[in-house]
Formats: C-alpha cells, structure tokens, sequence
C-alpha cells in the first residue's frame, strides 16, 4: 500500500509533517516512524512538538504539510478523531482526564470497544462479556475495590491508571501516553513502567516523558524532538551523549 | 452495581403526581360544584394546562443543557414552530366562521387580499398532517441546525449566541406579513379542535389532561435516554468533550439526535399550548422567552429533569400571581428570585430539597453544577 | 443550619410577599378590571391609560360612584405579552368579577382577549385608533376607525399642501398595513400613479433610518410635492424624528403626518426641528375648551407633574367610561348583557366641544382633527371637521369588507352582508 | 400645491426686485399695507397668506421685520382693534406697521399670536428668503440660491442676475450661476446655445435637484437642448450610482460605530472576563438617563454650559454606569466565578430589576435628551451627505475603542486584568489583588456601556427598554468577532453595520436583517471561534 509514493511496513509513519500557528512552527519536517508492538520513548524540552505530535497523530489538527499513515493503508491526515479511535489509536493525555461524573466501572464501559454509533448506543444492553471484561481491567489497573465510586473522586494516580484502563478498553493497536509519570510516586511510576511494558507485548506504545529514570526504566528506543523535529534517536544511552541533546534539553 | 434506576424517588413522585393532576383536576373542574373548596375554577384549568406545556419545554431544555451540555437560547423557536403547525390546523378549522366567511382563506389573508391559500398551508385542514408538522418541523430546522453547528464543533457560547439568533431571525420573518402566517397578530380566534369546540370546558379539560400525560410520556421518555447507554455518553460529551472523541464517540452524532429529539419535544409542546392559550404569535419566538425557559431549567435544578418542570411551573406560577397582586413591582419580585436562586441555590429546587432532606440520590445521575464545570470562565480562553 | 437558613429565607420572602398581596375588602363594590401593560415594550404608551382610568374611578367614587356603590379598580399587568393578555383578562372576569375591562393597546392583544370576552360574555372597550375590520358584541371601540383618522388626514394635504406624491411608511404589522392597503385604494380612487406611491415596512423598534430616510428625500427631490404618511409605531418614531431633523427634512419640504404620534411620543423628543410635522388626531390636548381645560388640570392633580401631557386614547377611554357609567344607570345595572344592549345611543360630550354617540356598530362618532408639531411638544391644530365622523367598522375601500356592516341593534350582527342580505361575511 | 410654493417665491422676488432696481416704492397710499396687516387678524391661514402677499405687494417699509417676527412665533394681534404688534428679541411690543412702540392700553390687552401652518410657513420662507439673496452671510446667499435652482422660478432671473453682478465670494457665485443655468435651461425663449451650456452648468451639480432640473424639461425643447440635458442625465446617473454605493457604506459604518458603541462594554465583561452579562444593555440604559439628568441640571443650574452639556454627560454617565457595574460585581457576580451560565441567570434577574427600577423613578414614558446645535445638520460632499451626529458617533466609537486599547495594552490596571483573566491563580499568588481587578475590570465595561449611552441617547428612544434593543446585537457582534478579542469586536461591529446597509436597499430593512442573521450563522459554521479566532493549542474545548 502506498499513501503520498511511500511504501512502508511501520505501523505509524510520519513524514516531513509541519504544522504552524500563526507564524510559529510546532512541527517542522518531523519524520517518525514505529513499528508494530514497538514501544518508543519520546523525550525532548518544552515546546518542541511532542503534544502536537500526538494532536497531528490523533487527528485533532491537521497540518500543513506532510504524511500521516498508520497500517501503511489510513491516511491519518484525513479522518476526523473518531475514526482514528475507531482504527485502534488510543491516547492518553497529560493531565488524566476521565469522565468525573461517572463511576470508575461506567468509564471503563464507555471506553469498550463496541459499535460507537447513537442509536445502537441507545439501544445497547450490557452482555456477559462485557462484563467479564470489565471486571479483567479493573483487575489489571487495580481499581475494583473503587468501581462503584465518582471518577472525580480518585486519587491523581489513579485516574492516570483509570485512563490506561480505559485506553486498554478500546483494544487499541497504537496507545499514545503523554507523560504517565507525571505527579506519581516513585512505586506507582515503577508500577505504571510495568504496565506499560506489558501493555507493549500486545500494542504499540508511544511514550512521551520528561522523567529520565522513568525513561530509563523502560528500556527502549528513545526518540528526541527539538524545535518540532528529530533531533536524535537510539537507545537512551547513545542519545543522552549526543552533543545537541545534551545543549539543547539535557543540560551540561 | 452501578446500573441507574430507571425511575428514582423523584420521579416516581413526579411521575404520580403529574397523572394524578391529569385524573383529578379535569375531574374536579367538571364533576364538582363550584362552590366546593376543592373544585377546580374554570380559568384555572387552561392556566394549568399552560404551565405543564412549558414544564414539556424546560424539560426538553434539560434535555440538550443539563444533559449534553449544550446551552440553547433558542429552544423558544422549536416550541413557536409545533405551535404554529397546531395553530394553522386550528385556523383551517375555523372554516367560514370566520368574519369575512370565507371558506379557505384565514381572516387575515382576506383584508390583505390574499386571493388563494400559499402551497405551506395545504394539508394543514388534515389533523394528523399537522400533528406530523408539529413534530417534524422543528426536528428538521433542529437536524439542518445542528448538523451544521455540530459539525463545525461550534461549541459554548458561540453555540448559544447563534440559537439566539436563529429565534431572533424567525421572530423577525414571522412578524412579516408577507410570510403569511398573520403577521404580528399571529393566529388566533380559534373555533374546534377535532370537532370539539376549544372554548368548551369539556374541551379544556382534556386538553389539560392531554398535555399532563404528554408531559409524563415526554419525562418517561427522557428518562429513558438519560439512563440509556447513550445518556452515559452525552452526559460523558458534556463533561470531557474531547476525551469521547479520542475514545471515538462521534460527538456530533450524539449531539444532534439529543438535539433533534429535544426539538420535537418542544414542538409537542407548543402544539399543547397553542389550543389552550387560544393564540400564537411571532413573540413566542422572543429571544427573552428562550432565556425564560432556561431560567426555569435552572431554577428547579439544571440536569435533573423534574427539577426542570417543577422550575417551569413555580416561576410561571409566581409570574402569573405577581403580575396580579404586584402589577407594577412584579418585574422586582421576579429578578429578586432570579438572582437569590443563583446565589443560594446553586442546584436549583431540587437540590435544595434534597439537601433540606439530606436524601442521597446515589443512584442518580450526576448534576453538572458543582465540581463538573471547569473552574475557568469559559470564553476566556 | 445553612440550608436550614435558605429554606428560611426563600419562605420568609414568599410569605411576605403574600401578606403585601392581601387585598383590603370594604362594603360591596363594582370592579373595573384595567388592562394595561406596565413592563415591556407597550408600558410606554400603556402605563399612562392606566393611570388615567384611575383618576377617572376616584373621580366618579368623589361623584358617589355608579348605582350607589362604589367603583373598585382592579389593575393587573399583562406585561406586553399577548397570550398573557388572554390569561389575566379570563383572571379578570371570571375570578375578581369585574364588571367592564378597560384595556388594550396593540391590535394583537384585543386579537388575543377577543375570544374571552366572548365566550364568558364581558365587556372590553378599547381605546385605541386601529385597522377597523372588526365589530364585536363584546367589544366597544373609542379609538378612530381609518376614516376617522387617515383619510382626513390624506384630505388636509391633498387640499392644503397640494402633495401629489406619497410615501406610506409603516411598521410592519396589521394596523400599518390595512391603513396602507385603504390609503392606496383611496389614492388610486383620487387619480394617484402607482409610480407616485412609495410603500415602506419596517419591524418594531427599527432604530436605524438612515437608509430609509435618504430613499425618502430621493423619492421627493422629482419636483413633485411630496408627503410621508406615518403609521410608524410608538417606539420606532423617536429615531425616524430624530434622523429626519438631521438630515435636513424640513415639514415645508416633505411634511410627515402621523397617526401614532401624540403628546406623549413627543415629550421624549427635541421637537425644534420637527415644527410643522403633523398628526392626525380626535383630540389633542391644546384644544381649547372648557372640559378639556379642566381634564387637563385634574390630570396634571392627579399624577403631582404640572407638565404632565394628555393625549388622544387618555381621552377615548374618558368617553368610553363615561358611556358605560350612562349606559349602566340606564340599564339599572352593571350585568354585560344589559350593558351591551343599553350603550349604542348613548351620548358624551368630549373633550373638543362636540358630542360623541356611541353608534350601532359599536363605534363612536369623532371629529377629526389635523395638528402641526410646535416648538414646545404641542399640536397646533390646523383644521377640524366641521362634524363628527362616525366610526366605520367595514372600509369601503377594500374588496374582502366593502358589502359588510356592522349593526348590533337592528340586526345584531357584526359583519351583516348588504349583497347577500345574510349575517357571516361573504358568505359563498 | 406646487403653485402655492413657486407664488410664494414670486411674491419674495418682486419684493427683492423692487428694492433692487427701484429702491423702495413710493408709500403712495397707507391702505394696501392696513389691509394685509388687518388680514392677519383674521386667524385664516388663507388670509394669512393673502396678508404675506398684500405686503409683498405693497413693499411694505417694515416687511422684513413683520416675517422675521412671524417666523419666530413674535407676531401678535389684538382681536378687538386689529392691531398688528411686534414683539422684539427683547420682549417689547412695537407697532408692527411702523416699528413704533406700542401704546400700553394695547399691550395690556389679551394679545394672540399669528399661526403658521406649513403653507404659510413657505410663503414666509420665499418672502423672506428672497431677500437673502443680498444677504451679508454668503452662506444665506447660497442657500438662497440653492432654493431657487430647486424651484426653477423663471421671474427670479433679474435678482439672480442682479446679484451675481455684485458678488464676490467664489462658491456663492458658483451657486447663482448654477441657479441662473437651471431657469435657462427650461427658458423657451432662450438662446439654443445657452440653454445646452446651461444644461452642462446644471449637470455639473450632479445631485437629486439637477437630476429633476434636466428631467422636466418642457416638451417643445429642441433635440439638441434635449440631447444635452440626456447626456446630463446620463453623467448624473452614474455618478449617483457610484455616490449611493458610498452612500450606504458611509451609513454601514455609521450604523456599525453605534453597534460597536453598544459592544464594546459587553466585550470586556463578556468577552474578557467571561461574565454573560445579560444586564448590559441595562448599563446603557442608565447612561442614556444619566445623560438626561445632566443636562436637566445643567440647563436649571448653569446654562451657560449647556452647549457642551453632552459632553461633560461623558464622565457622568461613564461614573455613575461604573459605580453600578461594580456595585453588582461586589454584590452578585463574584460569587458567581467560574460559573460562567449561572451570571446568566442572575444578570437577567437584574436587568429585570435595573428596568423596573428605572421605570418607577422615571416614569415608562420617553425622555428628552436634547440635541446640541453642532451636532445639528449635516454636511453634503458630491451627492454623498452626511448628519453631523452620525460623524460625532463615528468619531466618538473609534476614540472610546482606541482609549480602551490603550487602557488595556499600556496601563498597570489593563496589565493586572489581563493577567487575572489569563491565569487567576497565578495573578493572586504574585500578589495582585484579583477581586479589586474584577471589580475594577466589571466597572470598566459597565462604565464603557454608560458612554455608550450619551451617543445613543442622540439617535433612540431615552426609555427604560433601551437596553433590551441593543443586547442581542451587541452580543452577536462580540461573538462575531471572536469572543476575548477587542480587534474582533471592530471589524464585527463594522462589518456587520455595513453588511446590514448593503442588504437593505435591495432586501428592505426586515428581510435583510434575516439575511444577515442567517449570514452570521453560517459564518460561524465556518469559523467556530469567531472572526479573530486564536489559533493554536491554547484553545481547548
């Protein structure tokens, strides 16, 4: 399959993807590609396109110029966010954000993938299945003894597990998770390293973080953005020696 | 579980209490003697019968801002629109009774020297055509509306401003008398409605029990998208817009049908209103009316759906009595309580009823007042 | 205890609320039910008829009332809201029992009450100048019919100004546009070109006139003397003065006549640059007679404000209270049916020196009087019927009405069809 | 009737001949000026106007003087002995046929004063005017000039030339020519040649009159006049089609500086501080009545300042607006932060109240809020013309936005509002005292909405609905414009004034006012955010 001449087997590809707002350049010819069950840590300072990444990925802005492929077939620069959902993206933001209102258990069962259109939604009664299901990730993100309880009334650390439970709902092949350590403890981090590295056996992860101990926790391939493009990528190692990277984000 | 109850208290009192009016007070109207302290007067029946037509639009309001999230200062338009579907039916009826005596042709279109009916009045001499209108006119303005405001995610207060526009655009055509709908007099003078003549109070009372069990089936109805999947969804839209989208609901879709359905709703209700008031005219479609009826919502308690019909009944009901006792001070009483209510009863009514009784309605959907909205000004940005 | 205290609080205020509400019951009384907005956008105009009826109750309880008792005003606020119009005129009749609704203003609110008076058998009068094309048991009409009004006024200024070109400028409803459609005909019958007929709508409360204005200077810089004939309503007429002082519109170029311009719509604008402008009245109050004299005194008494203006429905509903009260000692009571039957043949003296009658066809005779706006918010009146115009409820001048008459003592009939010989319109 | 006016104006130029050519005519016999004066008495507008000509006619010594008297109201009469008096500028009677003073039985007496009515009223204006063909203001010479170029009266033409022999001022001379070309061109007796220069002279004026002079022509015109006063037409025409394009913008702009007057308030306490401040158009109102109320006290305390009345209404209005504003910050709305729907509900409750409020104090009627005399009349530039009050408010709405751009970029208070509505927490935790800003920000706008209200006094109705016209306009503007942005409230208010005058000529007032509405709404589909959106990851649903 080939979308704008390119030929690919990655999962997700980006090519020469810019973006700019009024003026000011978020991506600028950011190219990136990741493979399937690929987890991949993206590091970088303030301002330099990682957020906007995942908007250009997730289908909430579209840029200027450039190519966005996820399965080498779905030409990402042309659905709406739904859809992209809908062909297995799932993303996580930086703040935790869940539905407040609702109880922890009707998160998760929002989240399951099922038709998504309103009049089967009207319609729908809850299967067996579903919940069974349900049941299995309030397991896996350790929140069963809270399924009856507000959403808003969860710890920090817990909604962020919430939302990657709700993330896991959607069975997605591609889960983007914007800083998952953010305002956790040191266990829950090295808890929320294991989820992740579980989730990957199965799913795609795209990562980005600014805790390097956490990055390092991980252990995989580790991307740097700057001024909305790469700036290095390897393993952590290789790019935390990197001259640029030190100068411009790690610091001397 | 976490499964909602379909009914809860509240609503089965609602629910009881609305069907009792609809058995009891025609009843009372018709059967007892008048100077029997518990019958019911005459002029009260339609009065009544006003106030639960606009519980119908306040909860149909309830509907698309309490639930969805979606403020509109426009929803006047829909309940105007399923009233003038009613009204020209109830014109047509009127036959050669009119002054003029003119078999076909409303009074108004025989002194401006109309000479034939225009082609958007054919089939109104039918009831179920018009029955079909009062529905499905304002679904389809709601549905065009919508699909394109959604679409474009015009959200906030860019949405409400524009609802209020489109009221304000339909109120101005209205008022034109070459629209053909009567121009500033709007219909009225009405004789029969399905061969019953509206003034009779037999006529009076059914209607009155007609709009009490349509304000039932409209609760039960809303009831049973709210506690559906689908309400989760909406109510899950309203708080975390953005959040359903990246899960891969289409935001839009839902918006629309709870939009849609809120529209008809509203329509109904002005079909309900029309013959018991005993005139439409382009006021209704007023932006200040549109703003009533969220005053209402919000008064009972926004996102509540019995609190949005008992916010419809007390503040009409206070109007009513104010502007008879109060004529010349009522405007102070009324603002006075707007402006108490949004101080002291920030969950309207019904909040301060469930507070005073410390009932915990844990199995009730959740209000959007207090912690839902973000603690930003919302245009702000 | 908090929301012991707000519970508290909304209670306490509705309670008080209902003990300022309590009424003050006295020795048997007859009520008259007033129904006049007092918010909204016709408090305006509406505000002032209400006060003026009740200097006209104080003034006949002082006179020791009607049949020997008293007369107990009873005010309610329909709020400029039509189908509120219906609700507090049913409230009105049937729950305090008055004897005779004084009310009304715009031609959709008596459109709105019509029904009720009907079908609970009251009686409305109504003081206002309107389209015609109604007669109604129930309903007496004080105010001018078209051709008390704006075919005088088309007459003065054919005659006096020679004006051979018209623009009929109108807010776009009902009364404009009746008013319009008979001045047309009419033109057209006295040898008008269409092409010297300029027709204008505009909504209510249209603020902007510049355009419209303009389009009127265009319309009359032909050579031709030109006129504007106004039914421009209450709110829109501040503005449209105040654009035509601006740009220049002097009366000697194009005068405006006007027939929803009184003495109160002028006390809000500077009239310098409107002298010469007119309207089209059955009263104004510089009129000077000797009743009016002392009207205007016991008014300006009344409300404390020396300056305080009169105007020309203040003085229909003076007429038409007095005719009821008439109508009602020569019934021997104040019961509708009796009412209605008594008032057609009743006279009143008005305030400009004639004596009004109240017709058959539930309208009165009036003269018609032509003013020009003075420097001081006046009228000087310019001319005056010789007679008094009997109100026409049916123009002659429109197709669908030409063969209809009212006559509710002969043929009980509002809309009697002189060709058919039948009650009920057309007929067909 | 056309006649009377072309009489009246014969009547004024055999006067201005007369005196011209011949000086005063003999004062043969006292009757014919008795006669005319006792004609007044009549109370008869015919007679009245009789009364105008028999002076006319008899060149009566005291003439100017009776008409000035007359046209000021001064004219008086004693209805027993028919006595014409005067009663001058500084409230004496003379007699009015010889100036005299007038004996005391006479004034002791219930005098009345002569009525006018509109066609006495020209009569007047053509007697008199006449005469300010020799005026010494050359201003009244060309107004004198313009009237006859309007009117076309032949019998003019010896004053005309008369007095274009004498004068000196370059545009008075340039307005009698023109005159004189306009009783030319319809002269039957006229030179061939002259006439078609006159019709180029008359073409060249290029307005409505010209277009009228150069249409009526008699009907046994030569062609060749008659191709000439074409070709005038014609010229006339696509200049006026050019001139009412420009026209209706200059009243788009107009109507789109009373809007932007109306909205720019709203658009800092809306739009700013994101309050949906539903009492706003209340704010206005209580401007306008602040307005009244200054000059009610100017006019009973100083008067000597009553010209500038309006003008010191300004900080009035902007105080006591203010003072309200942050009397119902303190009170309600800050309470109500971060509730951005629920200040809805309760400005609504107040503006009900603010209206009530209003309409017990000042009664429901309309106020008079007089017209200074500079903002009186208008200016007229190649067919476009334009009211002195519609350029005051043009001016005035641009010096308000750009002093509130000012306010808001330059000064500490703009600098401590934009930090408290950008980021509260963080404006509180560097020590800036956010409920004084709040306040301070919600008065401002109630006090730019009082402002609002000393223009709007000049053009609407002074009554407690004012408000309630202008509040769905205004807010329809700010989110046109893109809500937060004052940029955007500009161009919106402009765009949408001028939009709304180009529909109107072809759609007429109502319908275009839907078309536009609807315009705006489909607008919005297309930008969600409004005209000057931001853009970028700030936005955030």
């Amino acid at each position: 399959m080939a979308i704008g001449g390119l030929t690919t087997n990655a999962l997700l590809y980006l090519d020469n993807v810019s973006v700019t707002f009024d003026g000011f350049r978020a991506l600028n010819a950011l190219s990136l590609s990741i493979d399937a069950q690929e987890m991949r840590a993206i590091i970088g300072p303030n301002g330099a396109g990682k957020t906007t990444m995942m908007d250009v990925i997730t289908g909430k802005t579209r840029p200027n110029q450039g190519v966005a492929v996820f399965e080498a077939s779905h030409d990402l620069t042309k659905l709406d966010e739904a859809s992209i959902a809908e062909l297995g993206i799932g993303r996580k933001f930086q703040t935790p954000t869940v539905f407040e209102m609702h109880t922890v258990e009707d998160n998760i069962l929002l989240a399951l993938k099922t038709d998504r259109r309103p009049f089967p939604t009207l319609f729908s009664k809850r299967t067996k299945a579903e919940k069974e299901r349900i049941d299995a990730l309030l397991e896996r993100v350790r929140l069963t003894g809270s399924r009856d309880r507000k959403a808003g009334e969860l710890s920090h650390g817990q909604k962020q597990w919430l939302e990657i439970g709700m993330l896991l709902a959607q069975e997605p092949k591609l889960l983007l998770v914007d800083e998952p350590a953010a305002g956790m403890t040191d266990q829950e981090t090295a808890d929320t390293a294991d989820l992740l590295r579980e989730i990957a056996k199965t799913a795609s992860v795209v990562v980005v973080e600014h805790d390097m101990v956490f990055v390092r926790d991980l252990g995989v391939k580790v991307t740097c953005l700057h001024e909305g493009s790469v700036l290095a990528e390897g393993s952590l190692d290789a790019v935390s020696t990197n001259e640029r990277v030190v100068e411009v984000y790690l610091g001397r | 579980m976490s499964r909602y109850r379909f009914l809860d208290g509240a609503g089965m009192i609602f629910l009881a209490v609305v069907l009792a009016m609809a058995a009891l007070i025609p009843a009372s109207n018709l059967l007892l003697p008048p100077d029997s302290w518990l019958h019911v007067p005459d002029h009260m029946v339609p009065l009544l019968g006003k106030y639960l037509a606009f519980a119908m639009l306040a909860l149909a309001l309830d509907l698309v801002w309490g639930y969805c999230g979606i403020l509109s200062l426009g929803h006047g338009a829909f309940f105007a629109l399923g009233g003038y579907a009613m009204g020209m039916y109830l014109m047509r009826q009127i036959g050669p009774r009119g002054v003029y005596g003119n078999p076909v042709l409303p009074d108004f279109m025989v002194f401006l020297n109309w000479t034939e009916l225009p082609w958007f009045w054919l089939g109104f001499d039918h009831f179920w055509f018009a029955l079909l209108m009062v529905v499905l006119v304002p679904g389809a303005l709601a549905f065009c509306f919508g699909w394109l405001a959604f679409r474009s995610r015009v959200t906030g207060v860019y949405l409400s401003i524009i609802t209020q526009a489109l009221t304000f655009a339909l109120m101005l055509a209205f008022f034109r008398n070459d629209m053909g709908f009567g121009g500033n007099n709007g219909l009225t003078d009405f004789k029969d409605i399905l061969g019953f003549p509206v003034q009779a109070q037999g006529t009076r009372a059914a209607l009155f029990a007609l709009t009490a069990f349509a304000l039932a089936g409209s609760y039960l109805l809303s009831r049973w998208v709210v506690t559906s999947k689908l309400g989760k969804v909406v109510v899950a839209i309203r708080d975390a817009e953005s959040r359903s989208r990246f899960i891969g609901y289409r935001v839009e879709h839902y918006k629309l049908v709870v939009f849609t359905l809120s529209a008809m709703l509203a329509g109904i209700a002005g079909a309900l209103y029309v013959p018991q008031v005993g005139i439409i005219n382009p006021s209704e479609f007023a932006p200040a009316n549109s703003i009533e009826a969220v005053i209402w919502v919000a008064v009972g308690g926004r996102g509540t759906l019995v609190g949005a019909a008992l916010g419809a009944f007390l503040v009409n009901a206070g109007k009513t009595w104010f502007t008879g006792v109060l004529p010349s001070m009522w405007l102070f009483a009324l603002g006075g309580l707007f402006v108490l209510t949004t101080l002291l009863l920030p969950k309207g009514v019904v909040g301060l009823i469930t507070d005073l009784f410390g009932i915990r309605r844990k199995s009730e959907l959740p209000a959007p007042t207090a912690p839902a909205a973000p603690a930003k000004a919302a245009p702000a940005e | 205890m908090k929301k012991f205290f707000r519970g508290a609080l909304i209670a306490g205020a509705f309670a008080a609320a209902a003990i300022t509400a309590a009424p003050a019951r006295a020795e048997e009384t007859i009520k008259i039910g007033i129904l006049h907005s007092l918010s909204g956008t016709m408090a305006i105009s509406e505000t002032t008829l209400k006060d003026a009826m009740l200097m006209l109750i104080e003034e006949q309880n002082k006179k020791g009332g009607v049949l020997g008792k008293k007369l107990e005003p009873v005010v309610v606020d329909p709020a400029s809201n039509w189908p509120l119009f219906a609700e507090k005129a049913r409230e009105l009749i049937s729950n305090q029992k008055v004897a005779v609704v004084f009310g009304c203003w715009t031609s959709v609110s008596r459109k709105s009450v019509l029904p009720v008076f009907k079908e609970l058998d009251s009686v409305l009068f109504y003081p206002v100048q309107y389209e015609g094309e109604e007669s109604e048991r129930n309903v007496f009409y004080t105010g001018a019919a078209p051709n008390q009004q704006a075919i005088p006024a088309v007459d003065y200024l054919m005659k006096e100004e020679g004006v051979q070109r018209w623009v009929l400028a109108g807010t776009d409803y009902v009364y404009p546009r009746t008013t319009n459609k008979i001045l047309e005909a009419y033109l057209k019958d006295k040898g008008v070109a269409q092409e010297d007929i300029l027709i204008n709508y505009t909504p209510f409360g249209h603020s902007d006139w510049q355009t419209i204005v303009s389009d009127i200077k265009k319309f009359g810089s032909t050579g031709k003397k030109t006129a504007v004939v106004s039914t421009i309503n209450g709110d829109a007429n501040v503005p449209f003065y105040k654009e035509l002082g601006n740009q220049g519109i002097k009366a000697t170029d194009i005068p405006v006549v006007a027939f929803s311009v009184g003495e109160e719509e002028l006390a809000g604008i500077d009239t310098k640059p409107l002298v010469g402008h007119l309207a089209a009245w059955n009263y104004f109050q510089s009129v000077d007679t000797p009743d009016n004299k002392a009207f205007i005194e016991k008014w300006q008494a009344f409300t404390k404000n020396p300056k305080r203006v009169t105007n020309d429905p203040m003085e229909a509903h003076y007429i038409g209270f007095n005719m009821w009260v008439k109508a009602a000692e020569k019934a021997g009571s104040v019961e509708p049916d009796k009412v209605i039957d008594a008032l057609p043949g009743i006279e009143q003296a008005n305030l400009t020196g004639g004596v009004s009658k109240m017709l058959p066809n539930h309208h009165i005779t009036k003269p018609v009087l032509i003013g020009e706006i003075k420097d001081d918010g006046q009228f000087d009146v310019v001319e005056k019927t010789d007679d008094l115009v009997p109100g026409d409820a049916w123009s002659d001048f429109l197709p669908g009405s030409k063969d209809l008459e009212a006559d509710w003592v002969a043929k009980k009939c509002g809309n009697f069809n002189t060709k058919t010989g039948k009650c009920g319109g057309q007929g067909s | 009737m056309r006649l009377i006016g072309l009489r009246g104006a014969t009547l004024g130029l055999l006067i201005a001949i007369a005196t011209l050519l011949g000086g005063p005519a003999s004062p043969a016999s006292a009757d014919p000026v008795d006669d005319a004066l006792a004609r007044f008495a009549a109370d008869k507008y015919d007679e009245t106007d009789k009364a105008i000509e028999g002076l006319v006619a008899a060149s009566a010594q005291n003439g100017q003087a009776i008409f000035e008297a007359m046209s000021a109201g001064r004219l008086l009469y004693d209805p027993e002995s028919k006595t014409v008096l005067i009663k001058d500028a500084g409230g004496a009677l003379v007699l009015a046929k010889t100036g005299d003073p007038a004996p005391q039985a006479l004034a002791a007496k219930p005098l009345k004063t002569v009525r006018l009515n509109n066609r006495v009223r020209r009569s007047l204006e053509a007697a008199s005017g006449a005469f300010a063909l020799q005026a010494p203001d050359p201003q009244k010479r060309i107004g004198a000039a313009r009237a006859i170029f309007k009117t076309r009266e032949p019998t003019a033409l010896p004053a005309i030339e008369a007095a274009l022999a004498k004068e000196k001022d370059a545009s008075a001379k340039q307005a009698l020519e023109a005159a004189k070309a306009a009783i030319i061109l319809a002269r039957q007796d006229a030179p061939e040649a002259d006439r078609i220069a006159a019709a180029d002279i008359v073409a060249a004026v290029g307005d409505q009159d010209a277009l009228a002079a150069l249409r009526t022509l008699p009907a046994n015109t030569p062609p060749a006049v008659k191709q000439a006063a074409e070709a005038g037409v014609a010229s006339i025409e696509r200049w006026l089609g050019v001139a009412n394009v420009v026209q209706d913008v200059t009243y788009g702009v107009s109507l789109g500086s009373v809007l932007l007057l109306a909205a720019i308030g709203l658009a800092i306490t809306f739009g700013v501080m994101g309050v949906i401040n539903m009492a706003h158009g209340e704010m206005v109102m209580i401007g306008a009545y602040a307005t009244f109320l200054t000059q009610g006290f100017i006019r009973d305390y100083v008067p000597a300042l009553s010209g500038a009345s309006l003008i010191l209404a300004i900080p009035v209005a902007f105080l006591v607006a203010g003072a309200v504003g942050v009397l119902i910050e303190r009170t309600v709305i800050r309470f109500l932060y971060g509730r951005p729907l629920e200040t809805l509900l309760a400005t609504w409750g107040v503006s009900l109240i603010l209206q009530q409020a209003v309409r017990s104090v000042f009664g429901p009627t309309n106020r008079e809020v007089q017209t200074p005399e500079w903002l009186q009349g208008s200016v007229s530039f190649l067919g476009v013309s334009l009211t002195w009050n519609r350029i005051a408010i043009v001016l005035f709405a641009m010096a308000v936005f750009f002093a509130l751009m000012l306010l808001l970029k330059r000064t500490s208070l703009g600098l401590r509002v934009r930090a408290v509505t950008q980021n509260r927490r963080m404006a509180a935790s560097m020590g800036i005292r956010t409920p004084w800003v709040d306040a301070m920000t919600f008065g401002l706008g109630s006090g730019v909405a009082g402002i609002a209200g000393v223009a709007l006094s000049q053009i609407d109705n002074v009554s407690p609905n004012l408000g309630q016209s202008y509040i769905i306009d205004s807010f329809l503007v700010v989110v046109f414009g893109g809500v937060g942005n004052l940029w955007g409230t500009l161009v919106g208010a402009l765009s949408i004034g001028v939009a709304n005058k180009l529909l109107e000529p072809f759609a007429g007032a109502v319908l275009g006012k839907i078309i536009l509405l609807v315009a705006i709404i489909l607008f919005i589909q297309k930008k969600p955010r409004g005209l000057f959106a931001l853009k970028g990851r700030a936005v955030e649903a």
